[in-house]
């Protein structure tokens, strides 16, 4: 057993190891790289150590709370459930590693100290949104989150970069001023609440039902623009452009899963599904999540810029999240939940792969992968797998989450929701198998720019963080049994929610 | 219409045709010329409502210093270039004088139906007559000024400080210039200042002596003097100085020194902040008010900071 | 009696005054002009104060009216002078000039 | 007479008998006697402080003639609040001040008196519990700014210090006007008039109207951007801080303590003009091509979010209007002191200029983008805590109109913030100046820089300051 | 009576002065029209409260006392910043122009004649 003491100091501790790094990455400035190196592996390492922590006491029934005061009868909360260890430990696992993959992906271009000391103040964002105990805590780093990615999105500084970047804070910093009027609203209601299972507005439904259904959707509305649910995914190819470690860390991690994760407090911890169900959104809640679904995929059948496909599939995978806590139940909630980290995983894999291509290569379009496969086996195979996986093959992670997901909707007497997800594997296959095509089977085309040079070492970083993530892909799924697997812990948060 | 009224109506047709001219006369400098008239005529009609502080203030300041300082600046002006300096750009517009119109319309409603505001019992002017015995001074505006609203007085000086401080950030770049218009050699013009010179000295320290208990007090005489000074600096008796000298810097902020130590003064007694210390005091505050006031505004007339002897 | 001679001593002071100011917006140049304004307002006022001193009759106002007359006086002289000097000051420039 | 009343009259009079010392001093010495000045007055705030929180306010009378006879003083917690920031931004433009005004320069002579005596009249324009005191107290404050706005001896500062100037006077006019009929109706000066059931509409409506030229207030506006952005740095930075400020809260004080129980619709009308300036002010501030143009119309939207708190006018209301005020000043006193160091170093503020500006000065550029997050009300700021409580009290009073317009202030400001940040550190720097001034001292720097922190950190613990004005106003809320 | 024709009085010159505020693109004529609408202002505030035993009420008296020192100081100041402003930029109007330094370009040559030739 830990001391109380502890259990307060942790969970912004584990928030603030980054923010420290950043700041000493910021001071240091441009020309200490191995300094910069260091920070930052070590910072990772560590917060991958405090996360493992927190989580094993979580495990051991600790509660870890930290309380403070931001206005009377406003709290800032950072606490730890089974929930927020999933996402935090997600986001420490693939920090460290695109961490790895930055370094060295970015070797030779100009701004690495601002580039890595904003990349570290995401991921202390990121796991701010992961411990946020209420709503105002949450909203708070969400809005951080955009203020810290933005720079990212615009590292480059040219035009299209800039282009990118303010669709990208048209987008968000709109949702949050969407979720500004709920939160504001919200709290007008029902004080200042902790997120508790099953919701705490279930005493409020009678009296004010109207104002939480409008709050829900704008809620919903305001996370929604980060997890990309279509109409509002808009912002997501735009920020393409952007160095493949954010994209990574964007389209895996950090950003869009932040809204995914909102939405799961939201429904789960803020009204409870049943509460959702009595106002009647759950079932628009699904309509949204699977015509995102669909309709995400059709729009990656349509882009023929890999990085751009990449995103477009995100979109759709995303709303498998959404799609699950929609469904409800056991085991849709698990597969949906269990889909935050098998989807980070797949994606994270996908990008580090076409990073790789665009900098060795300077592959970006699809008819450009003629024949990779000879020339960059490894890659090419983590590729692969990945991609099988996003399809839904077994025994990749892929296919666990879509099991879970299809019993769910089953279980629920769901069918059209089975349908949607089998069209969406079909989908799925038709914009990933071209390209698993083109890789093995066909030959090599000609190369659009010489491939540039880059030492040994940055080139195994690059390579062996992309297997060690397709390493990851295939091992949770192998052993998705496991007690300590995703699924597992998954299926114990989801008892929680829906027993 | 009885005589009384008449005079009334006929002084106000006056003022109202010279501020016609002033406002949307043709030449900036007789525009100039009729603001003194104005001013003048102001003080006539101060008189007649029984004001005759205000009357003395007027005519002293915001007809004479005022119109000097005017005609000075234009002067400048004219140096600087004769032709953009009376340049009018006048543009007379409908709108313009509809706007005025209304203006005045808007004024006089205002005023019309303030006349008809029932006052308070209470109200300050009163409390001050009743109080003005326990001060022993015979002029309640002075008591006003000095005694129950001496804070004011306090910072109207600091405006005046300032605003002789604030056109040194002009003046130290712009080029020296003298005002002298009469040649010092003239006989007459030295006679003039031989005859003037002592008795506005004299007027000056009598509206200061009277001031307390009749019409008169710090600014009448300050501004006196400072008439005496734009008069020797016409006459080139007087000449503007660069140098600033530090007995003139002295001079200039004495009033307001003054004035803090009446206020401070008593806390050092442990008496409120400016408690009443007796008709000296005042007396001691105004002589110094009289030289800062007749210091600063001649100085101003002469954009420099300081002056020195001009010589035959 | 006084009265009379006041009132005498007023009208006529007026006149004089008025006198003055037609010249001075009627007569051709500069020097007529301040011939008529000097010497013409100059009486004029010097027979109001009188008049004044009559009605009123105290020696204190007596020697202020007195006082004021003789400012006057010589601010007038003064700038009658100046004025004069300057205009012709002019004119020698001009004939100089053309 | 209490010991904090004799604080009170230290507030006024240090900076007065400061004033005094530099105008008696050589040139050379003056601003060795400011600096002292201008660091030994915001030490009175301490114990005043403590005093206010102890008694919701302090109050003095002069020479013991109680109003109406006399004139009399009162520090509450808005007061105060405004004082801090003055006193922060005073100091830290210090610096600035002492490598822009070298001895050497004809202006600087003035420079340092016009200084301290523009810190007596907003100290005094705080501390006035009398309306005519008032006016002498804004009078000497404009005459002692407009001065400092023409030590910048540019055509452009020139012509904005007499466009100042002239509106000022019209100003004060209408104020004076005002007063007088207030005087003719209740036969008092003091602010705060018991006994009067309903002020005659037109004094108030003309009082502020004058006011409203003074603080800048959107139709009444034209002055400010030209003499803000024209004006020497540290200059604009100290009235960008207070100067407007002073004239505001003087503005809240008649509408809540003077006017009993002012017009309801009045109130609205005034809450839609503060709408107009808000929106209108941001939209000019995203148009202009100078930086301290844009950081000016900021200012001028930021006064139209305040304005709001007419219409909402509750005690939350008031908290957070006072704590606006509060980060505002920080933030706008920090970026002014960055922009002056920009302009130093590239000889121009045109934001043609600001490309690459993270690599060449990387502190002034975190300070513009912090700054730029309390202005927006990103959380956590001190901006955010503002915005925060003005929202709630618009939820609390069912002023949705008011609430969906504040959540709107925020995008808008984000426009024109991130239009600068992304110029400033993320544009190809192939279009910037070449040729670089030698930067000003690290001081400098590190003084806007703190200026910028604290407009963020105070959003984090703002107990003290929300505690202090939690005792709201006399007859605030309706 | 009296009260009510110097308040009408007060108004016509108040009305003059606004007049001459907006058509005159002079700055010393701004300044006279708007010494014309203190004077007007100043008046006002003498005759609108009642009198105290027949002659005007001394506080307000006072207040205009101020007033009329705060003017003419004003006044003083901004004729010094006129001729200031007149020397550097060549006419006696506001004009809303930026500074050109600031924009980065090369000021317009005049400007810079007029700016040296007369400085110190």
């Amino acid at each position: 057993m830990i001391s109380p003491w502890t259990t307060q100091i942790l969970p912004p501790a584990v928030v603030l190891v980054s923010t420290l790094a950043a700041i000493v990455i910021f001071v240091a400035g441009e020309a200490r790289q191995r300094l910069r190196i260091w920070v930052n592996l070590t910072a990772a390492l560590l917060k991958l150590l405090l996360v493992v922590w927190i989580g094993l006491e979580v495990l051991a029934g600790t509660t870890f709370m930290f309380r403070f005061e931001l206005l009377p009868g406003l709290e800032l909360i950072l606490h730890a459930d089974a929930l927020s260890i999933l996402f935090a430990s997600l986001s420490a696992v693939l920090w460290l590693v695109t961490t790895v993959y930055a370094i060295a992906y970015l070797e030779h271009s100009p701004n690495r100290a601002r580039f890595f000391g904003f990349f570290s103040l995401c991921v202390s964002a990121t796991m701010g949104i992961a411990m946020a105990g209420n709503l105002l805590t949450l909203f708070l780093f969400y809005e951080l989150l955009t203020l810290t990615t933005w720079p990212l999105v615009v590292h480059n500084g040219t035009p299209e970069a800039l282009a990118a970047g303010r669709s990208y804070l048209r987008y968000t910093l709109t949702g949050g001023v969407v979720l500004l009027t709920a939160l504001v609203w919200l709290y007008g209601l029902a004080g200042n609440a902790v997120f508790t299972p099953g919701g705490f507005l279930a005493p409020l439904a009678a009296a004010h039902g109207d104002a939480l259904t409008l709050i829900f959707v704008m809620l919903v509305a305001g996370f929604g623009v980060k997890a990309g649910l279509i109409p509002l995914h808009g912002w997501l190819p735009k920020a393409m452009v952007a160095p493949a470690p954010v994209s990574a860390l964007l389209h895996a991690v950090a950003v869009v899963k932040a809204g995914a994760f909102g939405i799961i407090r939201t429904v789960e911890d803020v009204y409870g599904l049943e509460l959702v169900a009595e106002l009647g959104m759950r079932l628009p809640l699904i309509t949204v999540a699977s015509w995102t679904i669909v309709i995400g995929s059709l729009l990656a059948l349509r882009e023929h810029h890999l990085k751009r496909r990449l995103a477009y599939s995100t979109v759709s995978q995303v709303s498998y999240i959404v799609l699950g806590i929609a469904v409800g139940g056991l085991l849709a909630t698990s597969g949906g939940m269990v889909h935050l980290v098998h989807q980070g995983l797949m994606k994270i894999t996908l990008f580090f792969c076409a990073g790789i291509f665009g900098l060795l290569l300077g592959v970006k379009r699809i008819d450009q992968l003629d024949g990779l496969g000879r020339r960059m086996p490894w890659v090419s195979g983590a590729f692969t797998v990945a991609a099988l996986g996003m399809i839904g093959l077994p025994p990749l992670v892929g296919f666990i989450s879509k099991w879970y997901l299809a019993s769910g909707a089953l279980a629920a007497g769901m069918p059209l929701v089975l349908a949607v997800l089998i069209t969406s594997a079909l989908l799925n296959a038709a914009y990933f198998l071209p390209l698993v095509r083109r890789l093995w089977l066909n030959p090599p085309g000609t190369l659009v720019e010489a491939p540039i040079e880059i030492g040994r070492l940055p080139r195994l970083a690059l390579m062996s963080s992309a297997v060690a993530t397709a390493a990851l892909v295939v091992v949770l799924g192998v052993l998705a049994a496991h007690p300590l697997s995703p699924l597992n812990w998954v299926v114990k948060i989801a008892q929680g929610y829906a027993p | 219409m009885s005589a009384p009224l008449a005079v009334d109506v006929l002084l106000g047709l006056i003022l109202v045709g010279l501020a016609a001219q002033v406002a949307i006369g043709e030449h900036l400098f007789r525009a100039i010329v009729f603001y003194v008239a104005f001013g003048l005529s102001m003080s006539v009609i101060w008189a007649r409502l029984g004001a005759p502080d205000l009357a003395l203030a007027d005519a002293a300041i915001g007809a004479g210093l005022t119109g000097a300082l005017m005609m000075v600046a234009f002067r400048r002006l004219v140096e600087i270039d004769p032709k953009q300096a009376q340049a009018q750009g006048t543009r007379s517009s409908a709108l313009a004088v509809l706007i005025g119109v209304l203006a005045a319309g808007m004024v006089a409603t205002i005023g019309l139906t303030a006349l008809t505001l029932e006052q308070q019992p209470g109200r300050a002017g009163l409390q001050v007559m009743e109080t003005l015995g326990d001060t022993g001074l015979g002029n309640p505006i002075t008591g006003v000024l000095l005694v129950f609203r001496g804070f004011d007085t306090l910072i109207e000086m600091t405006v005046l400080l300032t605003a002789f401080v604030g056109s040194r950030v002009m003046t130290t770049r712009s080029r020296f210039y003298v005002a002298t218009i009469a040649g010092f050699q003239l006989p007459l013009v030295r006679t003039l200042v031989a005859v003037i010179l002592p008795l506005a000295a004299l007027i000056a320290m009598h509206l200061l002596w009277i001031g307390s208990d009749q019409p008169g007090g710090a600014f009448q005489a300050g501004s006196v003097l400072a008439g005496a000074g734009v008069l020797l600096l016409l006459t080139g008796t007087l000449l503007p100085a660069s140098k600033s000298r530090a007995l003139v810097r002295l001079a200039l902020v004495a009033g307001v020194a003054s004035l803090c130590v009446l206020v401070l003064a008593p806390m050092l007694r442990g008496q409120v902040a400016m408690a009443y210390l007796g008709r000296g005091s005042l007396l001691f505050a105004e002589a110094l008010m009289m030289v800062s006031i007749a210091t600063s505004l001649t100085l101003l007339f002469a954009g420099r900071p300081s002056l020195k002897v001009g010589r035959p | 009696m006084t009265d009379l001679l006041a009132l005498v001593f007023l009208l006529s002071g007026c006149f004089f005054i008025f006198a003055g100011t037609v010249g001075m917006i009627r007569l051709p140049d500069v020097y007529c002009r301040l011939h008529a304004m000097t010497k013409a307002d100059n009486l004029g006022l010097l027979l109001i104060c009188l008049s004044l001193l009559l009605l009123d009759g105290r020696v204190r106002i007596a020697l202020l009216l007195l006082l004021i007359w003789l400012l006057a006086l010589l601010a007038s002289t003064v700038s009658a002078h100046l004025i004069a000097r300057h205009s012709r000051a002019r004119q020698v420039n001009e004939r100089d000039g053309g | 007479m209490t010991p904090a009343a004799q604080l009170l009259i230290g507030l006024v009079f240090v900076p007065l008998s400061t004033a005094l010392v530099a105008v008696l001093l050589p040139p050379r010495r003056r601003r060795w006697a400011v600096v002292l000045g201008g660091l030994a007055w915001p030490c009175l705030l301490v114990p005043l402080s403590m005093a206010v929180a102890r008694e919701q306010s302090v109050v003095m009378v002069f020479g013991g003639w109680a109003p109406p006879l006399g004139i009399g003083w009162r520090l509450d917690a808005l007061g105060l609040v405004v004082l801090w920031v003055h006193a922060l931004a005073g100091i830290a433009a210090l610096p600035s001040a002492w490598r822009r005004f070298d001895p050497d320069l004809p202006e600087s002579g003035p420079f340092w008196s016009l200084w301290m005596i523009l810190a007596t009249g907003v100290n005094l324009a705080l501390l006035a519990a009398d309306l005519f005191n008032l006016y002498v107290a804004l009078e000497l404050t404009t005459l002692a700014a407009v001065a400092l706005i023409a030590t910048d001896d540019g055509i452009a500062a020139l012509a904005a210090a007499m466009r100042y100037l002239l509106l000022a006077v019209l100003g004060s006019l209408m104020y004076v006007l005002g007063v007088g009929l207030v005087y003719a109706q209740t036969g008092s000066l003091a602010m705060h008039q018991p006994g009067i059931e309903a002020l005659n509409n037109v004094a108030l409506v003309l009082m502020l109207t004058g006011l409203m030229v003074k603080a800048a207030i959107f139709p009444l506006h034209v002055w400010l951007p030209h003499a803000y952005s024209n004006a020497p740095g540290p200059v604009a930075a100290i009235m960008a801080a207070v100067v407007g400020k002073a004239a505001l809260v003087a503005f809240w004080r008649i509408w809540f303590e003077t006017a009993e129980a002012p017009p309801a619709q009045l109130a609205d009308f005034l809450g839609l003009i503060g709408a107009a300036a808000l929106v209108y002010g941001a939209i000019a501030a995203y148009l202009q091509p100078r930086l301290k143009m844009v950081i000016a119309y900021s200012s001028i939207s930021h006064f139209g979010f305040l304005l709001l708190l007419l219409p909402l006018a509750s005690q939350q209301a008031f908290q957070g209007a006072g704590f606006h005020l509060l980060a505002h000043g920080l933030a706008k006193a920090a970026m002014f002191l960055a922009a002056a160091n920009i302009v130093v170093v590239l000889g121009s503020d045109s934001i043609r200029h600001l490309p690459g500006l993270d690599k060449r000065m990387p502190l002034e550029a975190f300070t513009l983008a912090l700054a730029g997050v309390t202005l927006i009300g990103l959380p956590p700021s001190g901006g955010f805590t503002g915005k925060w409580m003005l929202l709630s009290a618009a939820w609390e009073t069912g002023g949705w109109f008011w609430l969906v317009l504040i959540v709107l202030s925020g995008l808008m400001s984000a426009a024109y913030v991130f239009r600068i940040l992304a110029l400033t550190c993320f544009h190809p720097a192939r279009r910037a100046v070449h040729h670089l001034h030698p930067r000003p001292p690290k001081i400098t720097s590190l003084a806007a820089l703190t200026l910028a922190l604290l407009a963020v950190v105070i959003g984090l613990y703002p107990h003290p300051v929300l505690d202090l004005l939690g005792a709201g106003m006399p007859g605030m809320v309706r | 009576m009296t009260s009510a024709v110097f308040v009408l009085v007060a108004a016509a010159i108040f009305g003059l002065g606004v007049h001459g505020l907006l058509v005159s693109a002079h700055i010393m004529r701004k300044l006279l029209a708007l010494n014309l609408m203190l004077s007007a202002l100043f008046l006002l505030l003498i005759v609108v409260p009642a009198t105290i035993d027949g002659r005007p009420d001394p506080v307000p008296q006072a207040l205009v006392l101020t007033g009329i020192v705060i003017a003419v100081s004003t006044t003083a100041f901004a004729l010094a910043l006129m001729v200031r402003l007149f020397r550097k930029q060549g006419h006696a109007s506001i004009h809303p122009d930026i500074d050109p330094r600031l924009l980065g370009r090369k000021a317009p040559s005049k400007a810079n004649k007029t700016a040296q030739g007369d400085d110190r």
